[in-house]
């Protein structure tokens, strides 16, 4: 998957998750849960999703890691083989 | 004396005995079904009282009818067609030999015990409001003179003074119940008077007995416009119906009301008085065997109703 | 006839906009069935009925507003016979099957659009399968739809769509005027009617969350629990102790026999929905995180029913991790109680004279002084501390 | 310790045997009706009983219906237990009165002081070419009618124990027996004796549809039943057995569990029982009907005497078949 792949399946999960935001104008360093205004229990549908969709795994310990657009879209890229 | 009134009624008695005799035959050959009820030995009320009547009085019966039906002149290959369920049968086939009928001679056929009783007082009463000089008349069972409609029928036919003549025709036994189990008052005669209303005796075993004391009856109705309660006492010498093991009775019983059968009594009378001869007699039995054979071919010639047409006459309009 | 009339969904309730009906005359309605939309101060409400019969008339017309009680609608139960209207006309079709077998069922007409023709069995099992009848075709007769195609249909749909689509993006616009004006309305009331009382009580989240992350690792991500789940759950246990505080205040305090938790959830464009989990005492953490799984969504599209919303008997706020360190609740009458979670801190305390630092949750209860005292509410909270000590007997 | 070997029995001799229990396990019982002593029973299903029990125990009474159904109900009232024979169900008529008017109130009308424990039974039914004035299904009738519990014999094992339960009533019962049956040999247990009159039966289990009947229809279910499992439908037959009080949940349970019902009685249909039963269907188990409720019933004309016209007046086996046929294989 391309990074833009990848960026446009965020966009379209998030757009599930939380109909009534615009994810596509999050910048690439923007905490995604704080800008979109996003709590813990659409955090965890957007992983469930994430899971879903793309078949990855991201544990507890781990959600640190996917804070913003840039990093959640690397993270993603190393857990795909 | 003359000869043919004799002849007529001793003609009536026999061709119902005859036709009866026939339909225990179809009934056992599984031609008839359902309830046949014989009225064999009881010839002489039905034919004595229909003497007496005009030809447009109403007339209604029990389920023990053939008797009526035939002694008023209905046609017995209507009556036989009727009792196999053909259409060509006085009630299209849809009665059976308990609902015979014909819309001048006979009102029924009537099954369910006294259910006609009140009818025909009501019948009694069109024809007084209408003042037609016709009258009512009402065969029933002494059965029917323990149920409540009886009484109802009674009362109500001496309060309205209405010409019907009430004919009880007392076998002795209500299905298996005799009279004295049945009625407190075996009397029949007595329950007139309670009423007010005019009440005879005649031997339901002599038909010129049962015609006299008619005529009289009928007489004093069509002139007074009031009720008149005839009691007819008689026997039948069948089974109640075809599905009847008759242990109320004894055989030695039957026997002996069989000496009085109306039939021999009036051919003997009239033998002995010289009035007919027994070549007469003969061509009487030769007569009736050949009009029963004629009702029975007419019956086995006759047609089916369609099924398609069960729901015919549920209402007037079909 | 029954009069089916705007329903009252609240005590702060007094009007409604009828926004859309979702029968027409002539329709067969069961108890329970989704009727109408309404539009309320709390946001667009399904409105349910609770007569089975058939809809006679609509007395209402869309995007009207009426008082609390108007009749709008006419239902005819089921079983009572009406003289042949032509708005039934449709009723009349798919029912006319039943004639006299005996005679020749007379030809069906081609099934018109309105007409569809469906057994009750087959429509509710393609209602409870989210599937649109008007994509099955029938088999029985007259090509009526028959439990058999609904089941082939659903499995037929179910191979096909794993994993689900992402559902169309057309939430219904949020009125967040009303809801905002529904909560200015009751908060109002509060204050001016109940006198409030506040307690507060730190509770040591680290057994919790330990147990938490270890029963989380063990299951597939569909699976995990919020922390949230063990709060409503240790709430809810704790009642069981306290029944003064799961209760309303309606010419004295009158017990109630469920404990129905009502759960505040903000809506991102302003305001708040709180739904009700019903006998959340008797829920596992499993079954609270799969209510929430169903409520949460619906309540952020305002789709919530009218009975999601009409029967919690405690409030229940929780800030979440991004939130507020506590939180002092405005009780939502007439319950007398709303018990706060801030955020889980991470803080030193002091435990056999050292200091350490753990995850720390500040919870709060407010409560109706008319209904209880500040005593009851301290031992509330306490047992609420106890047990979120003891997460695994959740 | 019951004994389970079948043993070959009438209808008749069912019923007779559950009369003959009745007399003999209860001094307060005694039998009154039209021909039910010497003649043996207009159905001779009391024959022999006034031999063995004497007349103060089989009372012939007058035809006097409305007399001596009136006279069951007083001696119900003071302490008797009363079986009263109606010969058939068209002379019931003129006992209506007495069955509607005084055994189905008095306990009402009383506050509850007076109860009526007599048991009323008739003959009905079609079937044996005995014309409009005594062919006759009136159950739906006196099931209407609240205070009476209406009884439909419609097996054998019913036939010997309904009687014994119905004496046990503090209530008036009416008990409907099936004329054309009598002659109907068919095995029950050598034990058989009270049945539960409070539920309805299912009298072959089955998945694919409810053939909910009574009474006549019962052993026409059943035959039409055996008849469709050969051609690979599973239809349960449910007896109702009572009629009133209705046993609704055995209904639902079993529309539950088939999601279609075809409702089978000889009486007519309008207003008639199967009228009710789909009413139920429709109140309690909508949402389980995969197919329109149907209805066989009797034609609604009076019955006719000649047999091809009986026959088309009430369902038959044929007919069942074919309805459930076409419910199933539209």
């Amino acid at each position: 998957m391309t990074d833009a792949d990848i960026k446009t399946t965020i966009f379209q999960l998030l757009k599930r998750i939380a109909p009534d935001t615009e994810p596509t104008l999050l910048k690439p360093n923007d905490n995604i849960r704080d800008t979109l205004g996003i709590d813990s229990f659409d955090a965890l549908q957007f992983i469930i999703a994430l899971n879903e969709k793309l078949g990855i795994e991201i544990p507890e310990q781990d959600y640190g890691k996917t804070a913003t657009l840039e990093q959640l879209t690397a993270y993603i890229k190393t857990k795909e083989r | 004396m003359e000869k043919s009134p004799y002849l007529h009624l001793l003609y009536q008695m026999l061709l119902i005995r005859r036709f009866e005799e026939k339909c225990a035959e179809m009934y056992a050959k599984t031609n008839i079904r359902g309830f046949l009820h014989l009225y064999i030995g009881e010839e002489a009320v039905a034919v004595g009282v229909t003497q007496a009547l005009a030809g447009d009085d109403y007339v209604l019966a029990t389920y023990r009818e053939h008797g009526h039906a035939l002694a008023r002149g209905m046609d017995a290959g209507a009556i036989m067609a009727e009792m196999y369920g053909k259409q060509e049968g006085c009630s299209r086939g849809r009665g059976g030999s308990m609902h015979l009928f014909d819309g001048k001679k006979l009102y029924g056929g009537n099954a369910i015990v006294a259910g006609h009783l009140s009818m025909a007082v009501g019948m009694a009463l069109a024809a007084k409001k209408q003042k037609q000089n016709r009258i009512a008349c009402c065969f029933f069972g002494e059965g029917a003179a323990a149920e409540g409609e009886f009484h109802e029928a009674m009362n109500l036919a001496a309060l309205w003074q209405v010409p019907v003549l009430f004919v009880c025709e007392n076998n002795y036994y209500a299905m298996g119940t005799a009279l004295r189990f049945s009625h407190a008052v075996q009397e029949l005669e007595k329950k007139g008077p309670a009423y007010g209303i005019e009440t005879a005796v005649a031997d339901g075993m002599d038909v010129l007995a049962v015609e006299r004391a008619a005529r009289e009856a009928v007489e004093k109705v069509r002139a007074r416009g009031k009720p008149y309660f005839l009691v007819c006492n008689t026997y039948r010498f069948r089974a109640h119906s075809m599905f009847d093991a008759e242990l109320y009775r004894n055989k030695s019983e039957v026997e002996e009301w069989k000496k009085r059968d109306p039939i021999p009594r009036l051919s003997d009378f009239l033998l002995i008085k010289k009035v007919i001869t027994e070549q007469d007699v003969q061509d009487l039995e030769n007569r009736v065997a050949a009009e029963v054979q004629k009702a029975v071919d007419f019956a086995e010639g006759g047609t089916w109703e369609p099924v398609e047409q069960l729901t015919k006459f549920v209402y007037s309009s079909d | 006839m029954i009069e089916f009339r705007m329903p009252s969904l609240g005590a702060d309730m007094e009007a409604g906009t009828l926004r859309e009906w979702k029968v027409k005359p002539g329709d067969t309605v069961e108890r329970g069935d989704i009727i109408a939309d309404v539009e309320t101060m709390k946001g667009i409400i399904e409105i349910e009925v609770f007569d089975a019969g058939v809809v006679e008339q609509l007395l209402v017309k869309e995007d009207e507003k009426v008082p609390v009680g108007t009749v709008m609608a006419l239902i005819r139960p089921a079983g009572e016979t009406a003289a042949p209207k032509p708005a039934e006309r449709h009723v009349y079709e798919t029912f006319k099957s039943i004639v006299n077998v005996k005679e020749e069922i007379p030809p069906v007409p081609a099934p018109v659009h309105e007409g569809l023709r469906a057994s009750p069995l087959a429509r509710r099992i393609a209602a409870e399968n989210h599937l649109d009848l008007s994509t099955v075709q029938g088999s029985g007769e007259g090509g009526a739809i028959t439990r058999e195609d609904v089941e082939k249909a659903i499995a037929e749909r179910d191979i096909r769509l794993k994993p689900r689509p992402a559902e169309p993006a057309t939430a219904p616009a949020a009125s967040t005027e009303n809801i905002r004006m529904a909560v200015a309305a009751a908060m109002s009331k509060s204050n001016r009617e109940i006198p409030h009382y506040y307690l507060e009580t730190s509770i040591d989240m680290s057994k919790a969350l330990a147990w938490l992350a270890g029963a989380n690792r063990q299951r597939p991500v569909a699976k995990r629990l919020l922390p949230v789940v063990l709060l409503i759950k240790a709430t809810a246990k704790a009642l069981r102790e306290f029944p003064d505080l799961n209760a309303v205040w309606e010419n004295g305090l009158q017990r109630k026999a469920e404990i129905n938790i009502g759960f505040v959830i903000s809506l991102r464009t302003g305001g708040l929905i709180v739904p009700a989990i019903r006998n959340a005492d008797k829920k596992s953490p499993d079954d609270l995180m799969e209510t929430l799984t169903d409520l949460i969504p619906r309540a952020r599209a305002l789709k919530l029913r009218s009975s999601d919303l009409s029967e919690s008997t405690i409030t229940l706020t929780n800030l979440g991790d991004d939130g507020a360190d506590a939180v002092f609740g405005v009780i939502y009458p007439p319950q007398v109680a709303i018990v706060g979670f801030g955020g889980i801190r991470e803080q030193p305390v002091a435990e056999n004279g050292l200091i350490g630092v753990r995850p720390v949750l500040r919870a709060t209860l407010a409560g109706d002084h008319r209904a209880t005292d500040g005593l009851t509410g301290s031992r509330f909270l306490a047992a609420l501390q106890q047990l979120l000590q003891q997460p695994e007997t959740l | 310790m019951g004994d389970k070997t079948g043993i070959l029995i009438t209808y008749r001799e069912a019923l007779k045997q559950a009369l003959r229990e009745a007399l003999l396990s209860d001094d307060r019982v005694f039998l009154v009706g039209e021909d039910v002593g010497r003649y043996g029973g207009a159905f001779a299903v009391s024959k022999g009983l006034l031999q063995e029990f004497g007349p103060e125990r089989i009372m012939d009474a007058p035809l006097s219906e409305s007399g001596f159904t009136g006279a069951g109900i007083g001696a119900a009232l003071a302490g008797m237990r009363p079986i009263v024979e109606v010969m058939t169900v068209n002379f019931s008529l003129l006992a209506m009165d007495q069955i509607v008017n005084n055994a189905a109130t008095l306990l009402h009308m009383s506050g509850g002081q007076l109860n009526v424990p007599v048991v009323i039974r008739m003959g009905c039914g079609i079937g044996r070419q005995l014309a409009a004035q005594h062919s006759h299904s009136w159950e739906p009738l006196y099931a209407h009618i609240p205070g009476l519990i209406v009884l439909s014999v419609g097996t054998h094992e019913d036939a010997r124990g309904m009687l014994l339960s119905a004496l046990k009533s503090p209530d008036p019962v009416v008990i409907f027996e099936y004329t054309y049956m009598l002659n109907l040999e068919k095995e029950i247990p050598a034990d058989a004796g009270a049945v539960d009159i409070t539920r309805a039966k299912v009298r072959r289990e089955g998945r694919n549809i409810s053939i909910i009947t009574y009474g006549a229809g019962v052993y026409k279910a059943l035959d039409a039943a055996a008849e469709l499992a050969a051609a690979g439908i599973e239809a349960e037959v449910l007896d109702l057995r009572v009629l009133r009080p209705l046993d609704e949940a055995s209904v639902v349970a079993s529309v539950a569990k088939t999601h279609r019902a075809l409702v089978v009685e000889e009486a007519w249909r309008s207003g008639g029982f199967a009228a009710e039963i789909s009413a139920r269907i429709m109140e309690k188990a909508f949402y389980e009907l995969d197919a329109p409720v149907q209805r066989l019933c009797g034609v609604e004309a009076p019955i006719p005497y000649p047999k091809h016209l009986e026959d088309a007046s009430v369902p038959q086996i044929a007919d069942i078949v074919n309805a459930v046929k076409k419910m199933i294989r539209p």
